[in-house]
């Protein structure tokens, strides 16, 4: 990746691109906007949207989760592999979640 | 890093020279080794003594089959018998085959590395595997289980005999020591590669392996999700997959297929990665089409996680889905067709030497192909539909796995042992023995598309006697290819001892792991390599004639 | 000896001349393919077999244009097997008009047929030439599959829920039946006869047996089982004591569209009428409340099948 | 990605390496592709468990609404925000190791063990009154509990006790993991020049609750809407 690795003699600073430190902030208005997400999930749960109900509740879980993935997890300082990686594992778990439902929902598609 | 450093067979009872062979005798220095070597030789004492085993059954299953009527053993115990064969010859031996014996032993010494990334978890990843093993012996002799390889619903969770719970947990386990390999493997390929060894000159072997790996760590933890499922059903009646309990069958066949059909890519992928060394190294060219080969092996493991529908073809699955299925199988053959062509090209023009490995990578490519094209066959929703559980699909699945990748494991194994034993087996019975299995295994096996075409159900211990002359001569083919594993067996056994020694690279061949001594010492090189060439640069001096006595002139 | 050993499966139904028209295409690809590689491999190595004078290797890198040409063909090869596969697949799944219902249960380790006129036979079945046969088949434990090698055809019998597979049988003779699905320990004995007769033939066999026709099976167990308190089963019956019916009438129900609560619609066939007995709570019907008990564990699969047919014998009398 | 680890270090600067490895830094990168890497897995092993659900949610609509309404949604919601504080902390923990704050770093790793702990605490309640109630799937559950909809309900338990039960297993885990972390963090492990072991502990961690961001609505939710957040009975 873009890391070059400047050896670190002295002790101080950071020895290698990835190691950002976040500042405090970020932190806690992530920490606000998952509570945050909690409650809206909950009390979206009890209006009848009909299907829209789980439409909207994993949008907010996915949303929630994608901000810990970045900040908690520092997937957005991270180098593109970490991303491929990432990236990858939501991939086959699409495919495995989004093939296997073809069959169930087009069951009595054809004739 | 172009000289050459093939040596003069030393005299033998000339002193050996160290290596990790000679790194510690005791029981504790290698069960507790961290070397990858080692392991890999633990690997290969394991993963064999597993072939025995599940040839054994073969062998009875064969004689059973030899006539019509069940004279041999009852039901019960040929249903045993086939369960057993399977899931050893599957989850014990050809899955671990190349991947932790080759892989283990080379990955490293193939990208200029000391060891994998992660040494202890390599040990750790063998014992995980024997533990896996010892349980799934110990389900075989405690009862034993009928539910074929495949552990179906609602038959295993609910009427089947035995121990299914048991044997479920230990693929359950056995599962973590492949995760943890491939795991090992990626990290190592991505982060330990020499200075200089860019992607594109990676030995298209560690290309196989990663894509290997990759279906690993993608692909396992489902069927490990799946079968602890099985074994919870079984003990607690939770209803997942039984339909007397609201549950669906056909989920679990989806799930299981989700890792098993990548999982036939688990045992082929780097079967082609020895081939492609292996008829570079015997050509002395440059594998043909080096990129496309490489891709090749990623677009199997990616599209061959798409394709699983193609088992369950009569099963219910809705038209439309098999439909999709059927036209990616379609697609995932052609990337293997690829290959097929780019090593026929790759001996076009070249300086070809029929040596051992060349010849079982020859008959890979023969085997392999009938056993691809049969696949074919089988992806074809309206075909399959006749030949699905019959003999069709059992030759179709031993052409690939046993004239694929068994061929592709005999030829890396004589292939890398003189790097990994520092001496040379006896090449005559090489040669013969290699022939006799060709020979056997046709014979076994082509007789059995006739007879699944004709309508003969597998997993059956009585048949009509219309199948019986087949099934004879079918059982006379497995009597001459045991024959011809038993000849390695012996021969490999004996030039451990007795075999002539060789230098650092005997085959003459490219690629880092021959450019150190053989057997390699514990840390594999003295300051990490650092590399200046393309892979299979054979135009390169090495393909010139020298002086030194070493097995390819 | 080899004389008499038979190399070929019988082929004894309408689809089994495409069927193996296409297989045989499929083995001619496969034997060109293999022979252009075997001998392929053969010439190369006879060529360039390093001997004493021969030349040092070429080297190669590669072609594009080879590349493109080897995906290429394949990619058009295997399009054009699966278009093929498919189509005959697609036209293979329909089922002619008017064909003869059989009904099949799959149990460790038999085959239980039933006939429309209730004739029952186990691991054997008979059936006239020259029509189109549907069966409808579920199991009572684990999975079976019905296989007719010489019709090609096989289906998965899976518990739980009704499979359908038809043929149209074209050659008076008896063929195997196989379980093709491994189902236990006697699995491989779950075989049986389909024995195809000429029509006259066959319905002096179905005459010659006995057994009580399904229907009125149908109709004992509908009494018996007191479905009766609750369905008319004749236009415009009330229930005891003229109380309006508390379930939909029977009559005229099968091949019907069902209209449910909440406005979806479902046809009414055997699967419909399964899931109404085993789990009433499923589909409730528009302006009935859910009050039909469950018999599920009450039933076995043969009593469904005549309940079913019971019901499906209960057509709108003409001119209503 | 980058194979250029050519320049050699100085040895014996910075804290040991490995034998194999050349220097801190591709031990390190090492150390952290491994686990995403494993991370990854993860992702597959509990994905087995979504499909499943996926597939039983769709077949069985009514049903899953109905066993879902009778689990407590102020449990599962409580554990929702625990998780969410714990990670807050992991995080904290990881930067006090980063900006070598040894008492930050301390601290919060004690803090996401209390949490981490409170969790199971409540997770424990909510499984033994299913067991009380006969809702645990098994030879005891009440199919009667649901009427018609009985054995789907016990699917969706099934269903249930396999995801929070796996979700469980993977949070013991982590209190043991972080445990080790600490005593290793006390011992002075971790600095700003390496860090990797706490850092891929927190890893661990987040996963773990990011699970559960999707396992509430999932499981807890679904019949919020028909029955109200009654829950609980
Ligand atoms: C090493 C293992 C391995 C490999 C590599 C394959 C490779 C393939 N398999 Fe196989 N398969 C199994 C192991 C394997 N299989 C096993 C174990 C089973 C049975 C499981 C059980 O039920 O117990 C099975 C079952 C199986 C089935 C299910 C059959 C049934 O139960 O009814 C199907 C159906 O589509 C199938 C298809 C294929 C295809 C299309 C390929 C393709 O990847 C093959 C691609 C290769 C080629 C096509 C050859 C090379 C091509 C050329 C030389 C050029 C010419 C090419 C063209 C014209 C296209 N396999
Ligand atoms: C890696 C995988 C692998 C390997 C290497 C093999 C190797 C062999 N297999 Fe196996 N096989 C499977 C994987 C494999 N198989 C799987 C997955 C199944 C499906 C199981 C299921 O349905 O669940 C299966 C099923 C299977 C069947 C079908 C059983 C049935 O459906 O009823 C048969 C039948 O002939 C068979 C035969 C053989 C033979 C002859 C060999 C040979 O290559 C083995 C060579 C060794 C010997 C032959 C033994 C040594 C010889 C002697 C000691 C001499 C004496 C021998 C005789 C008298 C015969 N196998
Ligand atoms: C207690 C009364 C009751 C009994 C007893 C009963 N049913 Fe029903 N049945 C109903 C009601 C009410 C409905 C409509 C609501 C629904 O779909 O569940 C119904 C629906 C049906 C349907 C679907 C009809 C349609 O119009 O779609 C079938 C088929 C059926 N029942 C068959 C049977 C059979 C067979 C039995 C006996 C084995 C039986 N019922 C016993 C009350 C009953
Ligand atoms: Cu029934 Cu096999
Ligand atoms: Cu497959």
């Amino acid at each position: 990746m873009a890391h070059d690795h400047t050896p670190a003699s002295g002790g101080h600073g950071e020895h290698a691109g990835g190691h950002h430190v976040m500042p405090l902030s970020v932190y806690w208005g992530v920490f606000l906007a998952l509570v945050v997400g909690t409650i809206v999930t909950v009390w979206s749960a009890t209006i009848d949207l009909g299907a829209l109900n789980v439409i909207v509740a994993l949008v907010i879980a996915s949303a929630k989760a994608l901000l810990v993935v970045l900040y908690f997890m520092h997937v957005k300082y991270a180098s593109k592999l970490t991303w491929l990686f990432v990236a990858s594992g939501f991939f086959w778990l699409l495919i495995m979640l989004v093939i296997t439902m073809n069959d169930y929902i087009s069951r009595g598609w054809l004739q | 890093m172009a000289t050459t450093h093939a040596v003069a067979p030393a005299a033998n009872g000339e002193k050996e020279p160290k290596s990790f062979w000679s790194d510690g005798y005791g029981w504790k220095s290698w069960l507790l080794t961290v070397d990858h070597k080692r392991i890999a030789i633990l690997y290969l004492v394991s993963v064999v003594a597993f072939f025995i085993i599940g040839a054994t059954f073969a062998a009875l299953m064969r004689l059973e089959l030899a006539t019509p009527k069940g004279d041999v053993v009852d039901s019960e115990t040929y249903n045993k018998l086939f369960t057993m064969h399977g899931v050893v010859m599957i989850f014990f031996f050809l899955v671990p085959s190349i991947p932790a014996i080759l892989g283990n032993f080379l990955v490293p010494l193939m990208i200029g590395a000391r060891d994998l990334a992660f040494p202890k978890i390599n040990l750790l990843s063998w014992y995980i595997y024997v533990v896996g093993g010892a349980l799934t012996l110990l389900a075989a002799v405690t009862g034993g289980i009928d539910t074929g390889w495949t552990f179906y619903t609602p038959y295993s969770s609910t009427y089947a005999n035995g121990q299914v719970a048991l044997a479920a947990i230990a693929v359950f386990i056995t599962g973590f020591s492949s995760i943890l390999t491939g795991l090992n493997f990626l990290v190592t390929i991505h982060k330990m590669r020499a200075p200089g060894l860019t992607w594109f000159r990676l030995p298209l072997f560690i290309w196989a392996q990663y894509a290997t790996s990759l279906i690993m760590i993608l692909g396992t933890p489902v069927i490990a999700t799946t079968v602890f499922l099985v074994a919870l059903e079984r003990v607690f009646r939770i209803g997942i997959f039984d339909p007397a309990l609201g549950g669906d069958p056909v989920l679990f066949q989806h799930l299981f297929w989700f890792y098993s059909h990548p999982a036939v890519y688990i045992m082929i992928l780097p079967g082609m990665g020895v081939i492609s060394d292996v008829i570079a190294c015997f050509s002395r060219k440059r594998v043909f089409g080096y990129s496309f080969v490489a891709f090749s092996s990623m677009a199997i493991a990616v599209l061959g996680f798409m394709v699983w529908g193609h088992h369950m073809y009569t099963t219910g699955q809705s038209a439309y889905a098999s439909m999709v299925f059927s036209v990616l199988t379609m697609l995932v053959a052609v990337p293997s067709a690829v290959k097929v062509f780019n090593w026929m090209a790759t001996l076009y023009k070249g300086e070809i030497h029929l040596t051992t490995p060349m010849l079982y990578a020859l008959g890979f490519i023969g085997l392999f192909t009938i056993g691809g094209l049969t696949g074919l066959f089988l992806g074809i929703m309206s075909i399959d539909i006749h030949v699905h559980d019959t003999y069709f699909v059992v030759a179709h699945f031993h052409y690939v796995m046993v004239g694929g990748m068994v061929m592709a494991f005999l030829s890396g194994i004589h292939f890398w042992w003189p790097k990994m034993f520092g001496r040379m087996y006896p090449e005559w019975w090489g040669r013969f023995a290699a022939i006799n299995i060709f020979v056997g295994f046709n014979l076994t096996f082509l007789p059995q598309f006739v007879l699944g075409f004709m309508g003969m159900p597998r997993r059956y211990h009585y048949y009509p006697e219309e199948f019986a002359q087949l099934n004879l001569l079918s059982s006379a083919g497995a009597a001459l290819m045991g024959a011809g594993y038993l000849i390695i067996f012996v021969y490999m056994l004996w030039s451990v001892k007795f075999g002539l020694k060789v230098g650092a690279n005997p085959w003459k061949a490219t690629g880092l792991e021959w450019k150190i001594q053989s057997p390699p010492t514990t840390h594999n090189f003295e300051s990490i390599p650092v590399v200046d060439e393309e892979a299979y640069d054979y135009g390169r001096g090495h393909a010139k004639h020298g002086k030194e006595a070493s097995v390819v002139r | 000896m080899w004389k008499n050993i038979p190399l070929l499966p019988e082929s004894a139904s309408t689809i089994a001349g495409e069927y193996d028209l296409l297989w045989w295409f499929l083995v001619g690809l496969t034997v060109v393919f293999t022979a252009l590689i075997f001998v392929g491999v053969l010439v190369l190595i006879s060529v360039y077999r390093k001997t004493k004078d021969s030349p040092p290797a070429t080297q190669i890198e590669g072609s594009i244009l080879l590349e493109l040409v080897w995906t290429g063909i394949p990619l058009v090869i295997v399009i054009g097997i699966f278009a093929w596969g498919t189509a005959l697949y697609m036209r293979h799944s329909k089922v002619p008009e008017n064909p003869v219902e059989m009904y099949i249960t799959g149990k460790q380790w038999m085959w239980k047929g039933q006939h429309p006129n209730g004739t029952r036979e186990i691991n054997n079945l008979h059936v006239p030439v020259g029509r189109p046969i549907r069966l409808t088949m579920t199991s009572e434990d684990v999975i079976h599959s019905y296989y007719l090698p010489a019709m090609r055809v096989k289906r998965d019998v899976v518990p739980g829920r009704y499979s359908q597979l038809w043929f149209e049988p074209t050659k008076v003779g008896e063929y195997h039946i196989f379980c093709a699905e491994y189902c236990g320990t006697k699995h491989s004995q779950m075989v049986g006869r389909i024995t195809v007769m000429e029509q006259d033939e066959y319905e002096r066999w179905l005459s010659g047996s006995t057994g009580e026709a399904p229907e009125v099976a149908g109709k004992n167990l509908f009494e018996s089982m007191r479905c009766a308190s609750c369905h008319p089963v004749e236009d415009g019956q009330t229930m005891i004591g003229g109380a309006p019916a508390r379930g939909p009438s029977m009559v005229g129900l099968h091949g019907r569209e069902e209209e449910l609560k909440g406005g979806a619609k479902v046809l009414v066939d055997d699967a419909y009428i399964r899931e109404s007995i085993l789990n009433p709570m499923a589909k409730i019907v528009a302006g009935y409340e859910p009050v039909m008990p469950t018999y599920a564990g009450q039933l076995g699969e043969e009593q469904i099948i005549q309940l079913a047919l019971y019901i499906k014998s209960l057509k709108k009398k003409d001119g209503n | 990605m980058s194979a250029d680890h050519s320049h050699a270090m100085p040895p014996g600067v910075l804290p040991p390496v490995s034998h194999h490895f050349e220097d801190l830094a591709q031990q390190e990168e090492s150390e952290k592709l491994g686990m995403w890497a494993f991370l990854v897995t993860e992702v597959m092993f509990f994905g087995a468990l979504f499909t499943a659900y996926t597939v039983y949610r769709n077949l069985y609509p009514e049903a899953f609404m109905l066993a879902s309404s009778s689990l407590d949604w102020k449990l599962g919601g409580l554990n929702t925000l625990v998780l969410i504080v714990s990670s807050l902390t992991m995080a904290l923990a990881i930067r006090g190791a980063q900006t070598s704050n040894r008492k930050v770093m301390l601290g919060n790793l004690v803090l996401t063990m209390v949490f981490g702990a409170t969790f199971l605490v409540v997770k424990y309640f909510e499984y033994a009154h299913k067991y009380h109630v006969n809702l645990m799937p098994g030879p005891t559950f009440d199919v009667a509990a649901f009427g018609e909809h009985g054995p789907q309900a016990r699917i969706f338990f099934s269903i249930y006790f396999a995801m929070t039960g796996l979700h469980a297993f993977h949070m013991v885990v982590g209190l043991i993991l972080m445990a080790w972390i600490y005593k290793k963090a006390a011992a002075g492990h971790y600095t700003p020049m390496r860090y990797v072991g706490i850092e891929n502990a927190g890893l661990y961690w987040h996963f773990v609750d990011l699970v559960w961001i999707f396992l509430f609505p999932m499981l807890y939710l679904l019949g919020a809407h028909t029955s109200g957040l009654a829950g609980g009975h």
